[in-house]
């Protein structure tokens, strides 16, 4: 079956993304396809290369990082959403005219028609937030 | 046609649980996840509201969650099922929809 | 710009200003609109204060979004279910919300109230007729 | 000696102005603000027990967020003082600490 | 470090791990405790749940902060208020707690406990006897 | 009367930098010293250089540095709520290998002790979070 999983709360503050990950993963290892994460609210957040978690805490950005690598996972971060809370990928920098850009690998920015066009699709949308 | 529902707040704190269970279906689900796990256990000042109003669904807890709080199977109420996130998977894909209550 | 159709369901269940859920969810609307989806609102528990009237954030110094839900009707969203028992609970009737109108064109445009006010029950069945719910 | 106690949740979601009036001295003085100040109108579900617990307390609210709220005045209920945002320094100063409750 | 003795109390009243307050509260505890001060920590309405024994995160893949609580004795914090009220409603006695002691270097360094149950009314007598309140 | 303020949520999520903000400035128009703006949990976010709020909306960071600049206010960013969060300035960044820098002018990073020292040294301590 085909999963459209939502995560809205930033990482550590909220266990939304541990959630969605840990459900990611399950969903995954019994042979359904995530179709999309989409990252909104403070979710966006989740995908910042610039944090430093305490080493004997989980690494959720890296988690999400790999675990895209692993299984092609599509990560898209929504681009209003993103702009408000100062994540931005290459492109938005420069067009922004700002002179740093924090996006982590695996990773991608984009319209909030991606929320909606993966509801279309999916056989199940589900949300992690707060 | 069922839905699933998901609560993962305390009832404690928030009414969010007390307004899912208001708004389910004969025959829905309501999965109690995170800070909602609170909502599973007995003896409390809301286990008869959780109990009254959650009679004609099918109410779930998940294990992983009750773990990390410290709450040992014997402390649920009855009536509600343990489940660990393959459960969730599965009540996700058998309702028709879900609904996240936040 | 899909075939498929689908029931969305946007759910509010949150006062406005205080957190940004009620704005990013209309924002939500806003660009779902553009998907010709079957398309409906549901404002409930503190998600009522949302459509209050007279909201004015000068004072404050905050966004005021209010005025946006009375453009839903020309994005075509012209369905809003707000919940009775809601309303009661927080000493509201209808006259302290704001007239949310739209344009019917199948009936010559006449102008119509897109605030639908429905009871608790009523409420579980509109969400239980959905194909995809997003709640903030 | 009194302590000002502020409140920014709505009490319909959240049970935070309820414990706050179940820790106030007679004398204390309650703020509502931001979301809170939706425990200050008359006439809801839990008018009565907000005059009630805070009984020997002085309670107030927030003009603007009541205003971005749109909250008139008249929708206040009885014994609520309506402030600004200098009469909430005043209050801060008045009083011998804050205790904001989240 | 300082030579103004001011009493500070930590106001807990959230659960663990849903989301961060309580333990990015441990934190500002244990850097508090260098600064010689008269600390104090509440711990009502949710914020009981946060010294429940028998914490295991491994499944839900969290950090387990719940052992620092009993190092809070080396760090002379030593005044743990936890409020009967709360622990009621809840479902939960003394028992459900973490066993957290320290030594009473007043008193041949004898194990004391540190978990000091008040009721709400002698609960509100702690906060009302506070200079500075942080709450989580 | 000496007052300090904590910030303990994100921009535009929650309303409490806004509420922080409106007070701060009512204190230090009525005669009050601000000593200093502790940013703790999302708060730390609200010292990001990289936001880009709507034209229309107001622009949260920019408020805060215009009003440190105007009063010489001291806006602390707890270092461990930061590197959780992906808050960093140029010497973080540097120390810990990374290749990017996000914090606002006017802002700066501190341990959690400049918490409890304004504690101990104001007359009041407020916090706005949620």
């Amino acid at each position: 079956m085909k999963f459209g999983i939502v995560v809205s709360e930033g990482p550590y503050t909220h266990q939304a993304s541990d959630s969605a990950y840990n459900f990611v993963k399950a969903a995954l290892a019994k042979g359904h396809e995530i179709a999309r994460v989409f990252f909104y609210h403070d979710g966006v957040n989740v995908g910042t290369r610039l944090s430093i978690p305490p080493q004997d805490d989980r690494q959720i950005q890296k988690q999400w990082t790999a675990l895209a690598a692993e299984h092609k996972l599509d990560l898209v971060i929504c681009i209003a959403a993103a702009q408000r809370r100062g994540l931005l990928d290459e492109n938005e920098a420069t067009r922004q005219g700002k002179d740093a850009n924090n996006i982590a690998e695996g990773f991608r920015i984009s319209g909030l028609g991606q929320l909606i066009e993966m509801g279309i699709q999916c056989d199940r949308t589900i949300t992690f937030g707060d | 046609m069922a839905t699933l529902h998901t609560v993962n707040k305390s009832p404690f704190q928030n009414q969010t649980l007390i307004s899912c269970l208001g708004h389910t279906k004969a025959g829905d689900a309501v999965l109690m996840f995170e800070d909602g796990v609170y909502g599973a256990t007995k003896g409390t000042a809301l286990s008869d509201a959780v109990a009254g109003l959650g009679a004609d669904v099918k109410l779930y807890a998940l294990g992983p969650d009750l773990a990390a709080r410290g709450i040992d199977a014997g402390r649920l109420a009855d009536g509600i099922t343990l489940i660990d996130y393959d459960g969730f998977v599965d009540l996700v894909a058998e309702n028709d929809r879900t609904q996240n209550w936040l | 710009m899909s075939e498929i159709i689908k029931k969305f369901l946007y759910v509010n269940r949150k006062a406005p200003y205080g957190t940004i859920y009620a704005q990013e969810s209309l924002e939500v609307v806003l660009i779902g609109a553009a998907f010709d989806q079957d398309v409906s609102v549901a404002f409930l528990d503190d998600g009522v204060f949302q459509l209050t009237k007279g909201q004015d954030t000068t004072a404050a110094g905050l966004k005021n979004f209010s005025p946006t839900f009375r453009a839903l009707g020309d994005y075509e969203v012209t369905k809003l279910y707000v919940e009775q028992e809601s309303l009661d609970e927080r000493g509201l009737t209808l006259d302290d919300l704001q007239d949310i109108q739209y344009e019917d064109e199948d009936d010559d445009y006449a102008e119509k109230p897109s605030i639908i006010v429905v009871s608790r029950a009523e409420m579980a069945d509109v969400m239980a007729d959905q194909d995809v719910i997003l709640s903030f």
